[in-house]
């Protein structure tokens, strides 16, 4: 039988997929082994029950100093950034990306400008950044969003245009204006294409969070990573960097399933 | 103006300033004195300079080099307020399986380019009769050097703390130079835009003022002190234990006193034209710059150094004076 | 006085000559069959005749007056394709076209209002023969149950004027054939001049009251670019079809009496 | 008219495209005189004959000390990076990609691993990656085809899979093997998708460029910006970050280019 | 022997059950048309034919032999979409059999083979009316000649059994007859067993020597998912059809002296 016809069974399947993890983990394991027997006190690879201390230390026993639990507060600070900053460039790529999208006008006078701009690398913009919007939420949040936006509303502008010329058409006939047809044409069609574009941005707005953290900041998960780097405590930033990841993917999972419960029309559109 | 803003970055010898703002020395003086104070933490040291020489920060922690070299040559008048310590061994040089200076030679040395550690670097090759072309430096950002030194290929860093502590654990690491040999020439100041200081001499009574009361606190041997250290030692991202090593090489004013009396002693004029000669070698007091002399600088005893029509950076004790006679 | 005037038509773009001095007239009511070789030029004199495109010579006039330059409501339109708006259901489909001339804010209605519509779309949906389909997204549907949606659709305004650019071309021809009575049906049920794009020669006869082909007189590939289409054959059906033969048809079925008997004539529908 | 109707002539769009161009080049000139005009030495938004002359002696002026021209030895050294990286990762992608996509084994093995492993923040990772790698080229190039590869892969698998299923049946009433199929029928049909892949990535792989040069390097545009942020010297950060821009646009224009002449049959396919 | 025996075969997905216990066969060079209404399982079936599926109980015979569990050469499929590969030009889809079979690792033939091979498919592509359209990709065809691309495109690998699953069914009227012709002709010609689903009755009846209507015998809701189709009429065509009764068709006119007359029998092309 060909390759590509052999099928798994379910129960193969879950096997197959949690193999390259049970390998991961195990070369973890063997290799942090190794260098702990050579230096009991390597901090490259620590041991994984020194690990789950320290993470449990963070995040159930509050911080003498302050009395915060350092991982949840960390977690609440970075997930409250992601969260304002990605709700500003989606809600304004929504806005101008239709703009751009459905006037002609609009898409004249911006599309080359995003274009350029969307070229530009944001990190290298940082200092600027900081010294017109200050230390404060803002120059972090500001910077997702200058790292997200230009993507978003270029996506959404494309999408708009995309969609067929009869609708707008038809729309018209039925003696919708510009307006109107904003409103009940485009928007709606544009959420759901709003999630994948935003799911794809997931990525770069965790890096820019992390970035913007590192730089000045007095708590989130970037933070930390990069207060506790100097003394590579990789106690610290390795269960960090796991829970980033699982952050990230829920994220993700809870984007699509949003979008396949709010858009129950979009899936079969898409397909087709 | 009756609201000020000042950077503080981590850093042992600046750490009291976080301390003094989580807990109430901030506002106490700065009541007094019926001014606001804010006090913002950067992780980022370069960041925080940035921002002051841009003008969004009224005061920074600096060292003295870096004072010269990015606020002053920037055309932003600074004062030198407090100095608050200088590095006794924090900064040093480091080799992998040698233990000479002398063995650096050809080397390529991770350092952070243009900072305190090329500079102490300078002064290390000088005193064993190298110069710079003697090796290779690669510019080796601060947060990932004690990663970096775990790698076959790094053979020679230059660094600070904490993250000199931390390489030297490795048993292949030997310190072959460090800023206890050239004692007071890498200083960490609280420098003031001028012209505020001159405005508002209020904001700078009260920066001495928190300065010194933190201080006190942190040094003494009580248990409130251990907790101010223990904190501190926290908010670094490292415990007691750790912290009281930085302490150790840190040469610490403890009093306005000894802080005024270094500020105004003759070294210091020795110290600035080394640092000034070294920066101009490397073209980083301005591209206009013709000589050393671009800059002037002003010290304790208003002599000038340098071009005295374009003073940009001042020494000034007055106001650790005034601490020291208890007139704040 | 006729319906549409067309008179001494040119259409150009750029170089290439589409449309060669096309005059002719269409009485109300009438149903005006195009047809044509592939790239012709039909389409492009439909949308001229929709206000999207503007003749490069030449006038149009709507019962005597000029066409508006843009698309109104006076006259609906089905596409081949992508007449429908995906993000509503069948029931939200027919109903915007009152929501918009209602609700010019929101181009929704809520309440009272929402409910007379509702039910007038109801009925309009039942005439088509999508009962029980309201709920139903477009994609959930067959391209047949689209195409009756799209009739629908365009009937809630009540137009004047409705131009149908090849819509049954994309059906199974068994479909089609219910179609095709479904249309001549609401043709004869209300006040509406007709004018379809059909590559379907039977289908041409079998509906319309008149026959417009057009053609390329001169078609070599030198000349393709020189030369556009006029009016080849100009056929009236014999013996005259004359529309409202049967029952006038009601929408909203409120000020007719006569009601129930006014669906009975729907022939079987076949959801496919 | 409808706004959404109103087009602008080939004049106007040129005009309204530069608007934007030319405002932010007004609003930089007059802030930064502004600035200037209180302190001459201001560094944060230098004077544009100040940025001419740094970027003329940077590009034209051999350095002093190593006799090289720093603009292009770090243009060099950031595209020659860049150029390794995204050859490796794309690659890498293609191979892996397919066999995920085509293979249910592969897939089964692959998909979930590559899915988590996508979302995880690659800069909090550096440490353990200089460590494996050095602080050398190897570790840097690393850095982007980490921050690329898996989202590469994940797209490439993922259009794989959507190829209609008819395609492989009649690969195989062909006779043609697995391996030729992925030859034959996946890889040809891959190769322009990539490159839409590509595109995406091409800002984050800047990114992760711009990061990896920052932290470890003694060449490169990234390299540069950081070292002389030390001393706020915006009049080289200003030209760098406006050079990488144009780069990054010029990169993406390139890939644009090749895809629409590699494979003139693949705009018409993904258009319908 | 027949050319396909079908015994007692059912298919169940999960609780469904698709096909209930249908038995028949196919005597050699018939021409068997599969009707039946949406969803009753045609296409299932004629995926069990190909290999694709493979029954739940009961086995197929080809032959006398069981149906290979996999698609392979012996029989030739053409689906109502996506039935040539969109990357290759006409001449290069024809090709692509012989190349499989005559290159296995590169699937690529070079020189002399690949000038046997080309002569070959221009032949053949000249049979089923596409001569001029050798360099042409798919994406610019009309759907006809896609559908007749297709099938030269399954002919080159000589097929002893041909499946055809609605072919046409999404081709406009005109052309549909000029390609049912076209069909039959190259039934007669070559040495094919042909199985063919549609959706129109009058194609069945046209082209057929047999036809097969599946239908659900129990179509209640709550019984439709435990009750299979099953064989409801199977109807012989009167008077029957042999294939055959025209000239033998000969693919690549090599071992043919006959070749000249052997095209000119093919009824007029129109490519739409
Ligand atoms: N916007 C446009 N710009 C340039 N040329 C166009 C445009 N629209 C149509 N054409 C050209 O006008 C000619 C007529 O096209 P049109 O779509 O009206 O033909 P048609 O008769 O509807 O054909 P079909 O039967 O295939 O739908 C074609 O040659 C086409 O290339
Ligand atoms: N892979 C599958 N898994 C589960 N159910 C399936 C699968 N494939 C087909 N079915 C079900 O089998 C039934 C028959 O489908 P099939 O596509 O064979 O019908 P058909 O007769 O070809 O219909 P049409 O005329 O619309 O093409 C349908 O109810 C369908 O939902
Ligand atoms: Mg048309
Ligand atoms: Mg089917």
């Amino acid at each position: 039988m060909r390759l590509l016809n052999v099928k798994p069974t379910r129960g193969q399947a879950v096997i197959l997929a949690a193999l390259p993890f049970a390998l991961t983990c195990a070369a973890y394991l063997l290799f942090s082994h190794l260098r702990l027997a050579e230096n009991p006190n390597d901090k490259l690879l620590p041991a994984v029950g020194g690990m789950v201390q320290m993470v449990t230390d963070l995040a159930f026993h509050p911080d003498p100093r302050t009395g915060d639990y350092t991982f949840w507060v960390d977690t609440a600070a970075s997930l409250q950034r992601l969260f304002i900053a990605l709700s500003i460039s989606t809600i304004a790529a929504l806005v101008i990306g239709i703009v751009m999208g459905l006037l002609p006008l609009a898409g004249a006078l911006l599309n080359p400008y995003v274009a350029v701009i969307s070229m530009a690398p944001p990190l290298a913009l940082l200092p600027i950044l900081f010294i017109v919007m200050g230390l404060g939420e803002t120059s972090k949040i500001t910077l997702i969003v200058i790292g997200t936006f230009p993507l978003l509303v270029r996506d959404l502008a494309l999408r708009v245009s995309e969609l067929p010329r009869e609708q707008f058409l038809k729309a018209q006939t039925l003696g919708a204006s510009t307006w109107q047809i904003a409103l009940r044409v485009v928007l709606p069609q544009m959420l759901p294409r709003l999630v994948d574009a935003l799911r794809l941005q997931l990525g770069p707005a965790w890096l820019f969070l992390i970035a913007a953290e590192a730089i000045a900041s007095d708590s989130g998960l970037g933070y930390r990573i990069f207060l506790v780097r100097r003394y590579l405590a990789m106690d610290i930033i390795l269960p960090y960097v796991a829970w980033i990841t699982l952050l990230a993917f829920l994220a993700d999972a809870a984007l699509r399933w949003l979008q396949a419960r709010a858009f129950p029309w979009f899936a079969v559109a898409r397909a087709s | 103006k009756k609201s000020f803003k000042v950077a503080w970055s981590i850093y042992v010898g600046w750490m009291p300033w976080g301390y003094a703002a989580d807990n109430g020395i901030v506002k106490k003086w700065a009541d007094k004195y019926g001014i606001s104070i804010d006090v913002k933490q950067f992780n980022d040291y370069v960041e925080s300079i940035n921002q002051y020489t841009a003008g969004a920060y009224d005061s920074v922690t600096i060292t003295n080099m870096d004072a010269l070299s990015i606020p002053s040559a920037g055309g932003v008048d600074t004062t030198a307020m407090i100095v608050g310590d200088f590095s006794n061994g924090n900064d040093a040089v480091i080799l992998k399986d040698k233990t000479r200076l002398a063995d650096i030679k050809g080397q390529k040395v991770n350092l952070v380019e243009f900072s305190v550690s090329h500079y102490l670097l300078a002064r290390a090759l000088e005193s064993a009769g190298m110069s710079e072309k003697d090796v290779k430096v690669v510019n080796t950002s601060d947060s990932d050097m004690a990663a970096a030194y775990k790698t076959p290929d790094v053979t020679a860093v230059v660094t600070w703390n904490p993250i000199v502590l931390e390489i030297l654990k490795s048993r292949d690491a030997h310190k072959v130079f460090d800023s206890s040999q050239i004692p007071g020439e890498i200083m960490d100041l609280m420098a003031v835009n001028t012209q505020t200081l001159k405005d508002n001499p209020a904001f700078g009574k009260a920066l001495v003022g928190i300065w010194y009361d933190t201080l006190k606190l942190m040094l003494s041997n009580t248990p409130e002190g251990k907790a101010a250290r223990e904190s501190m030692a926290k908010a670094s991202g490292t415990d007691l234990a750790g912290f009281e090593a930085q302490l150790k090489t840190t040469r610490l004013f403890a009093t306005p006193k000894e802080a005024a009396a270094f500020t105004r002693s003759k070294d210091i004029a020795a110290t600035m034209n080394h640092v000034r000669e070294f920066l101009f070698a490397k073209a980083l007091l301005g591209k206009e710059a013709k000589s050393a002399d671009a800059v002037g600088i002003e010290l304790a005893d208003k002599t000038v150094l340098g071009d005295a029509k374009n003073v940009k950076l001042r020494f000034d004790p007055s106001f650790m004076l005034l601490a020291a006679q208890h007139k704040l | 006085m006729s319906a549409i005037q067309v008179e001494r038509v040119w259409k150009e773009y750029g170089d290439q000559i589409v449309i060669e001095d096309i005059s002719f007239e269409i009485e109300r009511r009438g149903f005006l069959m195009l047809v044509g070789p592939s790239g012709c030029g039909k389409t492009t004199f439909l949308r001229m005749l929709l206000g999207e495109e503007a003749p490069t010579r030449g006038t149009i006039l709507i019962d005597g007056k000029p066409l508006a330059a843009e698309p109104d409501c006076d006259r609906g339109v089905v596409f081949q394709r992508y007449s429908v708006f995906p993000h509503l259901t069948a029931l939200g489909n027919v109903m915007l076209g009152a929501e918009l001339s209602q609700a010019l804010l929101l181009g929704k209605l809520f309440g009272a209002k929402r409910r007379a519509v509702e039910e007038e779309a109801r009925a309009l949906l039942d005439q088509v023969g999508l009962a029980g389909a309201e709920a139903k997204y477009p994609a959930a549907m067959s391209g047949g149950m689209q195409q009756r949606l799209a009739l629908a659709q365009a009937l809630m305004r009540r137009p004047k004027i409705l131009l149908l650019d090849e819509p049954f071309g994309a059906l199974d021809p068994g479909i089609r054939a219910d179609i095709q009575a479904l249309m001549q049906r609401l043709w004869n049920e209300t006040d509406l001049t007709v004018v379809m794009v059909t590559h379907d020669l039977s289908e041409a006869f079998r509906l319309g009251t008149r026959i417009l082909a057009f053609e390329r007189s001169r078609n070599r590939p030198e000349e393709r670019e020189r030369y556009g289409a006029t009016i080849a054959k100009d056929i009236a059906i014999w013996p005259p079809r004359i529309a409202g033969g049967s029952k006038r048809f009601n929408r909203s079925g409120r000020d007719d009496p006569a009601k129930t008997g006014a669906s009975s004539g729907r022939p079987e529908v076949q959801a496919s």
